[in-house]
């Protein structure tokens, strides 16, 4: 049985149902991710687990034991915040201490299990300092630690990162990554920064208007997108219109050019337009690029985006973005110009819904 | 424009402040004919019956703060959290005072708590006292209430509310170890506030005919010369050196808190 | 917890305003002896003293409020605008008069500008209204000001000025079309209180001998018994619509500006 | 002669000294941004432009006509915010027409001049809205047009993409550069984002604790940095130790495997260490990847970032990262395997400073 597991999870403010039939079941050391965009309800989940909402239907169990009638300073559950919120009254010891404090746990024990958490988190040195004192980063450090402290079953993270600057975000998340890998604590990490989600998770939850669109291996979730929103939610996605020419032999036309899918076209007939979706990065106009298939069109823009250069095709009345890695012996293409953008029809999707 | 204000506001600040209390603390050390003395300030510190009023006034603003903190600071915290839709009606009542004259508060009162009321207040003197500290509180209840609001404001109460709760903190300790020590100031200048309104006040000690300092003031004033001068100089060098103290105390705080 | 709050607010509402109201109302109309009559608002509102001076506190709080908008919409615009660092000190300054009891400011004034001083405005009835103006101006002075100063701050002035600035505006337009319009609601919170205030005053008025209407208010109440009841219930609902005014205006105005 | 002209330009509040000596000519109708890390003194030279703070020291000149005693409202210059200020009281037409009235021109001309300016973004069917009721992108499409309508001789953004969306933050950006091309506006653009920077500009400014670290096109600051700073700050960059083995050849080792630079070493002697820096996305590991150098190391980490793979792979003390486009057919390394990495000996950068 999954350590911890909602079940047709519901939530209503007013007649807005923000969160819809929501089921999952996480195993215990597992780092979960909720992915969407702001008002998909991903935050309303989180807080449900964490108690401070009340679920309109659906039940919340953690090991085994339902959470309907705790409240949120009886379930044992660690809480990082968007906005860090450490105690400006408290100095950083003392923040850590405050869980253990109201357990009422002795004085020699706390000191023990504040400095492990200070290790922890690489700030021994400033126990003494007031959160007003630290940069954004430390203060978020020290909420983790703080959350830590009194071993929670499990860790909610809501958006911890956003409020940081990029270069911090990135550091930090691997940091946090690294933790919850050697504690081995169940997490569920709640934000809408799709990269953040990719490199963090063991599993993803998209998101999208109050229900799960898909949860799966971040791998899965951005090569086998589930649904239109997934496919254009995470990543950078071109959709492109295609003609049907021939269900039985998956052939289809973009613009006036054939393309063979890997995929059954399913039930359509000759004439139909599908959506097919490519990542700019799955193909290249490179004249020894490999690929079974290929797509000309005319260049009607390039723009330099630093490690990348993103250029811009027409093919029917479809634009298809590309991505090539920059390089300074590179000379992109012009505009006006026509290539041919070769790729393996598998990276090809078909989009339904 | 710049040169414009700057003069605007000196001659405001000297028409409006600086003028009369230079030209009242120089009347009220002229009270021994031709030179300066202290004379009129011994007078009104050696007064029997100034000292009573005025410790009578303390101790009643004593008893107002501690009541108006006890009722405001939870309530603010819990309209702030649970009750955000309710603030502008909060808002709406703690200003009630400001506009309604103390005569109709006193006088309603008087009719409500009188001795053939369900609740006989006025009857006994503790009862009244009581009565009369309702009525400061009443009057102070604006400047407390805003005072703490805008110190809750200052902190993001709903998230460290819910911190401490995911720490396994309750209500109290909540209240007790975050709320109060992050609103400290704020309850500070409140209290201040509130003292010196209780000091000054004269219509409701009036009514209800407690030996209050606004009265013994009012009477002062009306009978004598250089003494209520005396009498408006002290209190004026009180109440700067208090704001001098809740300035130093909130800037101390500032250093040691605010966020960078 | 929750209930625990509900009923604590209710108590207190009851006891503190909603009771002592009912009770003034019922003995207002009981003038003549065993039945309910609006009698007591008749020989009020009969009164030409009453007429009479409650014209002359309406006048001297218009006077009151325009130079007061006058004064601080400027001053509070270019505190924080350009001189963000004299803010606690501007605030500290306007929150003299909550502290100063009103006695002293008069008194002050008085010993300043009497018939031998270089500015003798108590000499002529213009001058002593002029400065009982200057007087309610200051007493209402930390009301329009931080009705004022939380109206700028809910709008990015800095930012405001310069997109302003940037296309061609000079100060006169940037105060005029842009922030004056965008603190309003403010202003007219303000000024209602200062309305309020001045109405209601007694010390100031008695002092200089104007025929303001707290004065008369105060007579009455030593006086007779049902009129000043009759009085204060209708000094409440004047009150009351006024701030129902507010509270509409605001909504209409949040209505129709805030940032969604 | 120049356009816009800054010559020895410089700022101190109180004893900090913001910009130091900053000078820049642009020509007319040229796109120029200034990019940097916060506190860099970038919009400080902006608000100099715009005559918002007096600068302490040096010239401004606009059009051959110096600036010094120009207040604000004299220079004709448009200016859009970060955060847009919209007049909140006025609909998005009296916004436009704002500077206009102020200029006292006709109705008539107002009027057309605003149909225009809401014609160029698109906006016409909002005439009558209200800043309240328009998404961030709009107002700030909005502000554009006001800043635009008077018809200044130079336009100034300041940060104007940063409180937007990521994807309302590159089609604003696209739509300001053609707006900029198509009124053929001079434009200084301040960002801290160097995405945005490389993307829209006709030259870039990179500036460093109030200096201009190096001033090129987008290309050239991407790929020849001139100083470590802009190589950190610009772009991911590996940073790797290397020791001197043969000044003369160029030769230089890392961990123990020998490479040859393209670029002299300059004053060097065997046996110093030098700094190299490499983009990410300069080398490859596929079997077939061109290059005529190549460093083999274990892998450590392999991140999956959406379109990107970051693999880690350390060799001697440095670690060393690189990115492949992600395919769902593509096989990452493992960590502890050992891979070679390829990649052409001129992309190496040597690090002077």
């Amino acid at each position: 049985m999954s350590f911890l597991t909602l079940t047709s999870l519901q939530k209503s403010f007013g007649p807005v149902q923000v969160v819809k039939d929501f089921n999952m079941s996480i195993e215990k050391g597992e780092f979960i991710s909720f992915l969407g965009p702001s008002g998909c309800g991903k935050t309303t989940v989180l807080r449900m687990i964490a108690g401070f909402e009340t679920p309109s239907g659906g039940t919340i169990t953690i090991n085994g034991k339902s959470q309907a009638n705790l409240r949120p300073n009886q379930r044992n559950i660690g809480m990082v915040f968007q906005a860090y919120a450490l105690f400006p009254n408290m100095n950083v010891a003392e923040n850590v201490a405050f869980g253990l404090k109201v357990a009422g746990r002795p004085k020699a024990e706390i000191d023990q299990r504040v400095k492990e958490m200070l290790g922890l988190i690489k700030l021994d040195h400033l126990a003494d300092r007031y959160p007003y004192q630290m940069s954004g980063g430390q203060q978020q450090r020290v909420a983790l630690a703080r959350a830590l402290a009194p071993k929670p079953q499990v860790l909610l993270l809501d958006e911890p990162l956003s409020a940081l600057d990029a270069k911090i975000r990135v550091s930090l998340r691997e940091e946090i990554r690294m933790i919850q890998q050697q504690l081995g604590i169940t997490t569920v990490f709640v934000t809408h920064d799709q990269e953040e989600a990719l490199s963090i998770s063991d599993r993803i939850v998209v998101m999208n208007a109050g229900r799960a669109d898909q949860i799966g291996a971040p791998a899965d979730i951005y090569n086998r997108p589930a649904t239109r929103f997934v496919a254009n939610f995470v990543g950078t996605l071109n959709l492109i219109e295609a003609k049907v020419v021939d269900p039985a032999s998956n052939r289809v036309s973009i613009g006036d050019q054939g393309v063979t899918l890997r995929e059954p076209l399913g039930d359509v007939k000759a004439g139909d337009t599908i959506s097919l979706a490519l990542r700019p990065e799955a193909g290249s106009i490179a004249p020894d690029a490999k690929g079974d298939t290929a797509l000309s069109g005319e260049v009607v823009s390039t723009n330099f985006l630093g490690s990348v250069i993103r250029t811009r095709m027409k093919v029917g009345e479809s634009i298809i973005s590309f991505d090539m890695f920059n390089s300074p012996g590179l000379v992109p293409p012009v505009v006006g110009e026509t290539v041919t953008l070769r790729f393996v029809a598998s990276d090809l999707l078909i989009i339904r819904d | 424009m710049k040169k414009f204000w700057a003069w605007g506001a000196l001659i405001f600040g000297l028409l409006y402040f600086i003028l009369p209390l230079i030209g009242m603390t120089n009347f009220s050390l002229k009270m021994r004919r031709g030179v300066y003395s202290l004379d009129a300030y011994a007078v009104v510190l050696g007064d029997p019956r100034f000292q009573e009023t005025f410790t009578y006034s303390i101790l009643m603003a004593l008893a107002t703060i501690v009541f108006g903190v006890v009722l405001v600071v939870p309530t603010a915290y819990w309209v702030r959290l649970k009750l955000p839709g309710l603030r502008p009606y909060i808002e709406f009542v703690t200003l009630l005072p400001l506009v309604i004259p103390a005569i109709v508060i006193v006088f309603g009162y008087i009719r409500l708590y009188n001795t053939s009321s369900w609740l006989p207040l006025t009857g006994s003197i503790t009862g009244t006292n009581i009565l009369l500290m309702f009525g400061y509180a009443t009057l102070a209840l604006p400047y407390m209430y805003r005072s703490v609001d805008t110190g809750l404001r200052a902190i993001d109460i709903a998230t460290l509310t819910e911190a401490a709760q995911s720490l396994g903190a309750g209500w109290t300790t909540i209240l007790a170890k975050i709320i109060l020590p992050n609103v400290l100031v704020a309850v500070l200048s409140g209290a201040f506030l509130t003292f010196a309104i209780v000091i000054g006040e004269f219509t409701m000690a009036a009514l209800l005919n407690r030996p209050a300092f606004g009265p013994y003031m009012q009477l002062l004033g009306a009978n004598r010369a250089y003494e209520p001068a005396a009498l408006a100089v002290m209190s004026f060098v009180l109440t700067w050196g208090c704001l001098g103290l809740i300035q130093l105390v909130s800037r101390f705080q500032k250093g040691a808190q605010s966020p960078a």
